[in-house]
C-alpha cells in the first residue's frame, strides 16, 4: 500500500511538472511573442501563401511551420496567439471562478433562502444550451476581448457554484463545523475558515480546468468568426482558416491544434497535480 | 477430525510488513473458537485467509489452510473457489450493507444452493422456508420476497444467519457479527447463533474484540497480537488465568460493570514492550512472510 | 406515490425554469444592436418601407409589450415568424429537431458503450497495468472537450485515413423517399440499409466527437462507484459463495453502482445537447445547432427565440426523464 | 450542591425529509419527549441508551447545537434555550463538547496547535501559545504535536486533542458524546483516566454521553437511562446497578455480556 502511493505521487509529479513546463513555455512564448516571432503575424503575402513546413518539399526559409492561404506565417501567429489565449485564461478564469465559487459557498453552506435564489439560479442557467448562449452574448457585446471575457464569465459561473455547492454541502455535516459552533464561531467565521479551506482543493482543480475551457470558448467563437477581429491572430481563427483548407494545406490546422490541445491538457492536468502534491490530507 | 488446520499461515501487504506471522490454528468439528484482539492485530485476517476474501493489496506468503484434510491454498483458484462455496460460509459485520439492495431476500438466501450446488429452485425455496422459521421469523413468504429496505436491522442479521446456514456448511466465519447492534440485540442474535450451532454442528471461526462475547459463545479462543498468536487456550482456561502477561492486560482492560475498578487499566507500556520484542524476536527467527 | 411526487414537482420547477429562460433570451436579444429589419431588406430600402417592416414583426413596442405579445402566441402554439426566412419558427425548429435528436442519442448510446466498457474492463482487472492505462485514457478524454475532438477527427478520419464523411448529413445526390426528418430511424424502418449506412457515415464522427467526453466521464464516475460497491459486504458475501469476480462485478455490484451515476449522467447528456451547436457547425450538419448560430448572425430575433427555448425545454425534459429512471430502477423508491 | 443544568420538560422534533410533502414543510418527527433533570455543578452524569433513544439529540441540545421545540434549558441560572448563535456565543466558552467520532470534528486542514487555539483567540484569551502548550500537556501529549495534522495520529491522540481543545477554554461543563467508542479496551481506558482525572483536577461538570453501561459504571455518579426518547430511570448511579427498577434498565443489564464464562447469560 506505502507503495503503491509512492507510485501513484511519482506519476502525480510528473503530471504536474510536464503541464507546468508546458505552460510556462507558452507563458514566456506569449510575453515575448513581438520579439522572438520570425515574421510579423499580419504581414500578407501572396506569393508565398499555402507554404508547406520547412521540412518538406517546396518550403521557403524562415516560415518554419509554413504559411497560410495569405501567406502569412503559421508559427508567428500561433505565437501572437497565445497572448489572446492566455490572457483570457488568466482573467476569465479567474473572475468566473471568484463570482462561481463564493455563490456556491454560500449557498451550499449557509442554505435556506440563499440556497434556493442561488440554485433557481442555477437551473435556469443550466438550461441554456452554453455554446449558444455564449455565441449570443456576443452578438450582443460585440466582438473584442471584454466581450469573450464577460461572456465567460456569465456562462461558466454556475461550473464552480454547482460543484463548489455540493462540497460546501457536504463539509458543513462534518462535526468540525458543530465543534466550531460549540467553541463560539460566527457562521461567515465558520465558513470562511473552516470549511473553505476544505473546499479550496476541488477549488483550484475547477480553476485550471476553467482556464482550459476559456482557451477552448475563444476559439470557438474566433472559429464561428465572433471573437476578436478577422485579422488578429488567434488559435480558432487559425483553425476556422485551417479546416476550410484541410486538403491543401493541413498544416494550417494541425499546428495550432496541436498548440491548443496540448495547452487544455496541461490546464487540467496541472489542477489535478496541484490537488495531490498540495493536499495535507493524501500526502 | 479437525474442520480446520492452519498451519504457518503467513500473510502480508504487498512488498510491505507482515500482516500475519506463522499463525497456528486448529478448529474441531463443532467448535467454536474465538479470534482476539485489538484493531490491526489481524484477527479478521485469519477468517478472510480461508474464505478468500483478502484485500488485493494483500498476499500470502506461507504456510497452508486445510480444510477437511484439502490443502486450500494448492487448489486452483475455480475449485477452490467452488470449494469455499460449498462448505464454508460468512457470517459479516453489519447486517444493513450485507444484503443486495437491489434483490429480494429469497435469492440472497437461495444462490448458492442453486448456482454452485445444484439445487433444483423449488427444493431451493423450501430449504430457505425451512432456515428462515428456524431463525424465528414469521410470515417466511413475504419476508422472502421483500427487498432488504422494507425489514429491520435485527431482521436482516436473521436472515444473514439463515443464509449462512442454508447448505450445511461446515465451517463459519463470523466477523464481528453484533458489534453493530445494540447490546439487547447481541443478547437475542447472539443465543440465536449458539443454538444453530448446537444444532446443526457447524464449526464457527468467531472473530471479535470483545472478551465478554467470546466467554459466552466460545470454547476455545486465540489472542493475537500484530499477526502473531500470542495464547491459545480453553475458554474456561483462560478466564481462570490467562497465560500471556499481553493477553492477561487485555482481559483486565475489558470494563465489566460489576466491578468498577475493571476497565480503567490500560495495557501497561511494559507489557506492550515485552510483546513487541517477542514480535521482533519471532521476525528474526523466522524469515518467513 | 414518490415517482407521482418527483413527476408534479418537477414539473413546477421546470415551468419556473422556462419562464426563466424565457424573459432573459427575451431582454438579451432584444439589446443587440443592429436593426436586423435593415439587415433583410435590399440596400435601395427607404426608410417607409423599413418602418413598415419593423411595425410588422412588432418590434416598434416597448419589451415588456412584445413579451406579453409573444407569450400570448406561444401559449396559442404560435412563436412568430422567421424574420430571414419568413416561415413560422415552430415549422423550422421541428424541421431540424429530428437530425439534432439522432445526433445526440446516437452520441448517448456511444458514450454508454465506451464509458461501461471502460468502467468494467477497469473494475475487473483494478490494481493492475490496465486500470492505469484506463484512467490515463479517460483523464485525457475527459479534459479535452468535443470541439477539439472533432477537429482531431476530421484530421484522422476525413483526411489521413478518409473512411468517414466530414460534412453533412447525408450524401446530396442521394433520393431519400422519406416522411420525417428521422432519417436514421426511417432508413431503418423501410429497411434501406444503403441509406442508413450513408446516414450513419455522416453522422459517426461528429457523435463520436460528442460522446468522447461524456464516455470518459461515464467511465469513472462508474468505475469509482463500482470499485466502491465492491468493497460492501454483500459483494463479499458473494465471493463466499463461489461466484467468480466476472459474475460478481456483474451481479451483485453493477446495478447498485450505476444508480449513483445516472443521476451525473443526466446533467452531464444535457452538456452533450448543447455541444452539438458547435458540433454541428464544424461537421456542417444540418440541425438546430447550425441553425441557430445562422440565426444569431443574421439577427433573426424570432427563431433564436425559439431554438433558445426547445433546447431549454429538452434539458428539463432528459432531466425529468433521468429523476423517473432513478425512481424505477431504485427498489427503495418503488416500493415505498 | 447548586444545580448547573435545570431541564424542564425538554422536548425536540426534527424534520421528517422522507416524508416531506410535495409543498409547504416536512413533518416533525419527536425525538425528545419531555425530559427532565438537572446536572449537579461538579458532579458527572452518565446518559445511557441504546441507538435511537435520543441519547445524542439530547447531548447536542444540552450544548446548544440543536434548539428545542419545547421546555426550557438553564444553564447556571440563564435561561439558554432559544438563544440565538450571537447571545450564546459568550456563554459558549462554559459548555463544551468532545465529539464521537474525532476525525470529523477535528478540520483535516488544520494543524492541532490550530485547532487548540483558534477557540481561544475566538474568546479573546491571553498568551495563547502559552496556554495551547499547557493544554497538550494536560492531555499527555507532546509538544510537538502541535505541528501535526489530525490524520497522523492515532484514534486514541485524536480524541486526546478534542479534550484538549474542550479543556483550553478552561469550561465549566463537559459534553462527552460515545466518545471512546471508536477505540480498542486499552486506548479506551487511557483516555477515560485522563477525562476522570481532568474533571477531577479542574473541577468540571460532566456529562457521558455511551450506549456501555460498564464504562458509566466507572465515571459517573449519576446515571440517566433514556429509551424512545423518554427517561425511564435517573438515579445515583450505584443504587442503579445494584438494584435496577425499570424493566428496560433490568434488560440492558442482563443483556451485557460480562467476560466471566461463569455469568449466567444465556
Amino acid at each position: 500500500m506505502l507503495d503503491g502511493r509512492s507510485q501513484v505521487r511519482r506519476r502525480a509529479g510528473l503530471r504536474l511538472w510536464l503541464s507546468a513546463g508546458w505552460l510556462g513555455a507558452l507563458a514566456l512564448a506569449a510575453l515575448l511573442a513581438p520579439w522572438i516571432a520570425p515574421k510579423d503575424p499580419l504581414a500578407q503575402d501572396l506569393f508565398l501563401g499555402r507554404l508547406p513546413p520547412v521540412w518538406m518539399a517546396g518550403s521557403e526559409p524562415g516560415y518554419w511551420l509554413g504559411t497560410d492561404s495569405l501567406g502569412r506565417d503559421v508559427l508567428s501567429r500561433i505565437l501572437h496567439g497565445a497572448r489572446v489565449a492566455l490572457l483570457v485564461a488568466l482573467v476569465a478564469g479567474t473572475i468566473t471562478c471568484l463570482i462561481g465559487a463564493t455563490l456556491g459557498l454560500l449557498a451550499g453552506f449557509l442554505r435556506g433562502w440563499v440556497d434556493m435564489v442561488i440554485s433557481r439560479l442555477i437551473d435556469i442557467w443550466m438550461a441554456f444550451p452554453p455554446v449558444l448562449f455564449s455565441i449570443l452574448l456576443i452578438a450582443v457585446l460585440g466582438p473584442g476581448l471584454m466581450s469573450i471575457i464577460i461572456a465567460i464569465v456569465v456562462i461558466d459561473w454556475t461550473r464552480f457554484a454547482r460543484v463548489v455547492r455540493a462540497e460546501a454541502m457536504a463539509q458543513g455535516a462534518m462535526d468540525y463545523v458543530a465543534s466550531a459552533r460549540v467553541a463560539g464561531r460566527g457562521r461567515l467565521g465558520t465558513m470562511v475558515r473552516e470549511v473553505l479551506p476544505n473546499v479550496l482543493p476541488t477549488i483550484v482543480v475547477l480553476l485550471t480546468l476553467e482556464m482550459g475551457i476559456a482557451v477552448i470558448v475563444e476559439a470557438i467563437l474566433s472559429f464561428v468568426n465572433l471573437s476578436i477581429s478577422t485579422d488578429d491572430p488567434t488559435w480558432g481563427g487559425m483553425i476556422s482558416e485551417g479546416r476550410t483548407s484541410i486538403h491543401q494545406a493541413w498544416w494550417v490546422l494541425v499546428f495550432p491544434l496541436v498548440t491548443l490541445f496540448l495547452t487544455v491538457l496541461s490546464f487540467s492536468q496541472l489542477g489535478e497535480g496541484l490537488k495531490d502534491r498540495f493536499d495535507p490530507v493524501l500526502r | 477430525m479437525s474442520a480446520l488446520v492452519i498451519r504457518d499461515l503467513s500473510v502480508r501487504l504487498k512488498k510491505g510488513p507482515p500482516l500475519l506471522r506463522r499463525v497456528p490454528l486448529d478448529l474441531a468439528a463443532g467448535e467454536v473458537r474465538g479470534l482476539v484482539g485489538e484493531s490491526g492485530a489481524g484477527k479478521s485476517m485469519i477468517g478472510k485467509a480461508v474464505l478468500g476474501i483478502l484485500p488485493p493489496s494483500v498476499e500470502i506468503t506461507g504456510g497452508e489452510i486445510l480444510l477437511e484434510g484439502t490443502d486450500l491454498l494448492r487448489l486452483p483458484p475455480k475449485e477452490r473457489r467452488r470449494r469455499i462455496g460449498a462448505t464454508c460460509a460468512l457470517i459479516p459485520q453489519d447486517p444493513l450493507t450485507a444484503l443486495n439492495p437491489s434483490h429480494r431476500i429469497g435469492p440472497q438466501i437461495t444462490d448458492r444452493l442453486v448456482d454452485i450446488l445444484g439445487w433444483t429452485r423449488p427444493a431451493a425455496d423450501a430449504r430457505a422456508r425451512e432456515l428462515l422459521a428456524e431463525v424465528q421469523i414469521a410470515d417466511p413468504d413475504r419476508v422472502l420476497r421483500s427487498y432488504p429496505h422494507e425489514l429491520s436491522g435485527g431482521m436482516r442479521q436473521r436472515i444473514l444467519i439463515a443464509s449462512a446456514f442454508a447448505a450445511e456448511p461446515r465451517l463459519i466465519v463470523a466477523d464481528e457479527p453484533t458489534t453493530a447492534l445494540d447490546v439487547t440485540v447481541q443478547k437475542q442474535i447472539l443465543r440465536l447463533i449458539a443454538g444453530m450451532q448446537a444444532r446443526h454442528g457447524t464449526a464457527i471461526l468467531f472473530v471479535t474484540h470483545d472478551l465478554g462475547v467470546v466467554s459466552k459463545v466460545c470454547q476455545r479462543l486465540s489472542v493475537l497480537y500484530s499477526g502473531m498468536v500470542v495464547e491459545d487456550s480453553t475458554v474456561a482456561d483462560f478466564f481462570a488465568a490467562p497465560r500471556h502477561p499481553y493477553s492477561a492486560a487485555l482481559l483486565a482492560a475489558t470494563p465489566k460493570y460489576t466491578d468498577p475498578a475493571a476497565g480503567l487499566n490500560p495495557v501497561p507500556d511494559a507489557v506492550i514492550d515485552a510483546v513487541r520484542a517477542e514480535v521482533a524476536a519471532f521476525d528474526r527467527g523466522a524469515p518467513h512472510g | 406515490m414518490p415517482i407521482l411526487r418527483i413527476l408534479l414537482l418537477r414539473l413546477l420547477t421546470t415551468i419556473v425554469t422556462l419562464a426563466g429562460v424565457a424573459v432573459i433570451v427575451f431582454v438579451v436579444i432584444r439589446i443587440v444592436p443592429g436593426n436586423p429589419i435593415a439587415m433583410m431588406l435590399p440596400p435601395g430600402a427607404t426608410e417607409e418601407d423599413i418602418a413598415r417592416l419593423t411595425a410588422l414583426y412588432g418590434l416598434d413596442k416597448s419589451i415588456p409589450e412584445q413579451f406579453a405579445i409573444w407569450v400570448a402566441g406561444v401559449l396559442q402554439g404560435d412563436f412568430g415568424t422567421s424574420i430571414t426566412t419568413r416561415q413560422p419558427v415552430l415549422d423550422l425548429v421541428l424541421g431540424r429537431l429530428p437530425a439534432t435528436l439522432e445526433l445526440s442519442i446516437m452520441a448517448l448510446v456511444m458514450a454508454m458503450i465506451l464509458g461501461g466498457a471502460a468502467a468494467l474492463t477497469g473494475t475487473r482487472f483494478r490494481g493492475g497495468r490496465t486500470e492505469g492505462a484506463i484512467d490515463v485514457a479517460n483523464g485525457m478524454a475527459l479534459s479535452v472537450p468535443d470541439f477539439l475532438w472533432g477537429l482531431i477527427l476530421i484530421l484522422l478520419f476525413g483526411v489521413l485515413m478518409p473512411v468517414f464523411h466530414i460534412s453533412g448529413r447525408v450524401t446530396p445526390s442521394l433520393d431519400l423517399p422519406f416522411a420525417t426528418n428521422f432519417y436514421l430511424f426511417e432508413s431503418l424502418i423501410r429497411l434501406r440499409f444503403d441509406l442508413w449506412a450513408d446516414i450513419v457515415a455522416h453522422m459517426f464522427m461528429p457523435a463520436l466527437a460528442l460522446a468522447i467526453p461524456l464516455a470518459a466521464i461515464i467511465g469513472q464516475l462508474l468505475k469509482q462507484s463500482l470499485k466502491e460497491t465492491m468493497n460492501l459486504d454483500y459483494v463479499t458475501l458473494a465471493r463466499t459463495k463461489g461466484y467468480g469476480e466476472t459474475r460478481v462485478i456483474l451481479r451483485e455490484a453493477l446495478r447498485n453502482a450505476a444508480l449513483p451515476t445516472l443521476t451525473l449522467v443526466g446533467v452531464q447528456f444535457t452538456f452533450l445537447i448543447g455541444g452539438t451547436v458547435i458540433i454541428e457547425r464544424l461537421f456542417s450538419y444540418e440541425g438546430l445547432g447550425n441553425m441557430a448560430i445562422d440565426a444569431v448572425i443574421n439577427r433573426d430575433l424570432p427563431l433564436i427565440q425559439g431554438i433558445v427555448l426547445l433546447f431549454a425545454a429538452i434539458f428539463t425534459a432528459v432531466n425529468l426523464i433521468v429523476d423517473l429512471l432513478y425512481a424505477v430502477l431504485n427498489p427503495r423508491l418503488r416500493h415505498a | 450542591m447548586a444545580d448547573l443544568y435545570q431541564i424542564q420538560d425538554l422536548r425536540l422534533s426534527l424534520a421528517d425529509m422522507t416524508a416531506k410533502p410535495l409543498l409547504g414543510a416536512a413533518p416533525k418527527i419527536e425525538i425528545l419527549k419531555g425530559l427532565s433533570f438537572t446536572i449537579p455543578k461538579g458532579s458527572a452524569v452518565g446518559i445511557v441508551g441504546g441507538s435511537g433513544s435520543g441519547k445524542s439529540t439530547l447531548g447536542r441540545a444540552l450544548v446548544r447545537l440543536l434548539e428545542p421545540s419545547g421546555g426550557t434549558i438553564r444553564f447556571d441560572g440563564a435561561d439558554i434555550t432559544h438563544l440565538s448563535d450571537a447571545a450564546l456565543r459568550p456563554l459558549r466558552r462554559r459548555f463544551q463538547m468532545i465529539f464521537q467520532d474525532p476525525m470529523s470534528s477535528l478540520n483535516p486542514r488544520h494543524r492541532v496547535g490550530t485547532i487548540i487555539a483558534e477557540p481561544l483567540r475566538l474568546h479573546g484569551f491571553t498568551d495563547i501559545p502559552t496556554r495551547v502548550t499547557r493544554a497538550l500537556d494536560q492531555v499527555g501529549l507532546p509538544q510537538a504535536f502541535a505541528m501535526r495534522f489530525p490524520h497522523e495520529l492515532s484514534g486514541g491522540q485524536r480524541q486526546r486533542v478534542g479534550i484538549a481543545r474542550a479543556i483550553a477554554l478552561e469550561p465549566d461543563f463537559i459534553l462527552a458524546d460515545e466518545i471512546v467508542s471508536g477505540l480498542d479496551v486499552s486506548s479506551q481506558a487511557q483516555v477515560l483516566n485522563l477525562l476522570e482525572r481532568l474533571v477531577r483536577d479542574l473541577g468540571l461538570t460532566l456529562a457521558f454521553i455511551s450506549h456501555d453501561l460498564s464504562v458509566i459504571r466507572r465515571l459517573c455518579q449519576q446515571t440517566i437511562v433514556l429509551h424512545q426518547g423518554r427517561i425511564v430511570e435517573n438515579r445515583p448511579t450505584p443504587d442503579l446497578f445494584a438494584d435496577p427498577l425499570a424493566d428496560y434498565t433490568q434488560e440492558l443489564l442482563s443483556a451485557i455480556p460480562l467476560p466471566d464464562p461463569a455469568q449466567p447469560w444465556g
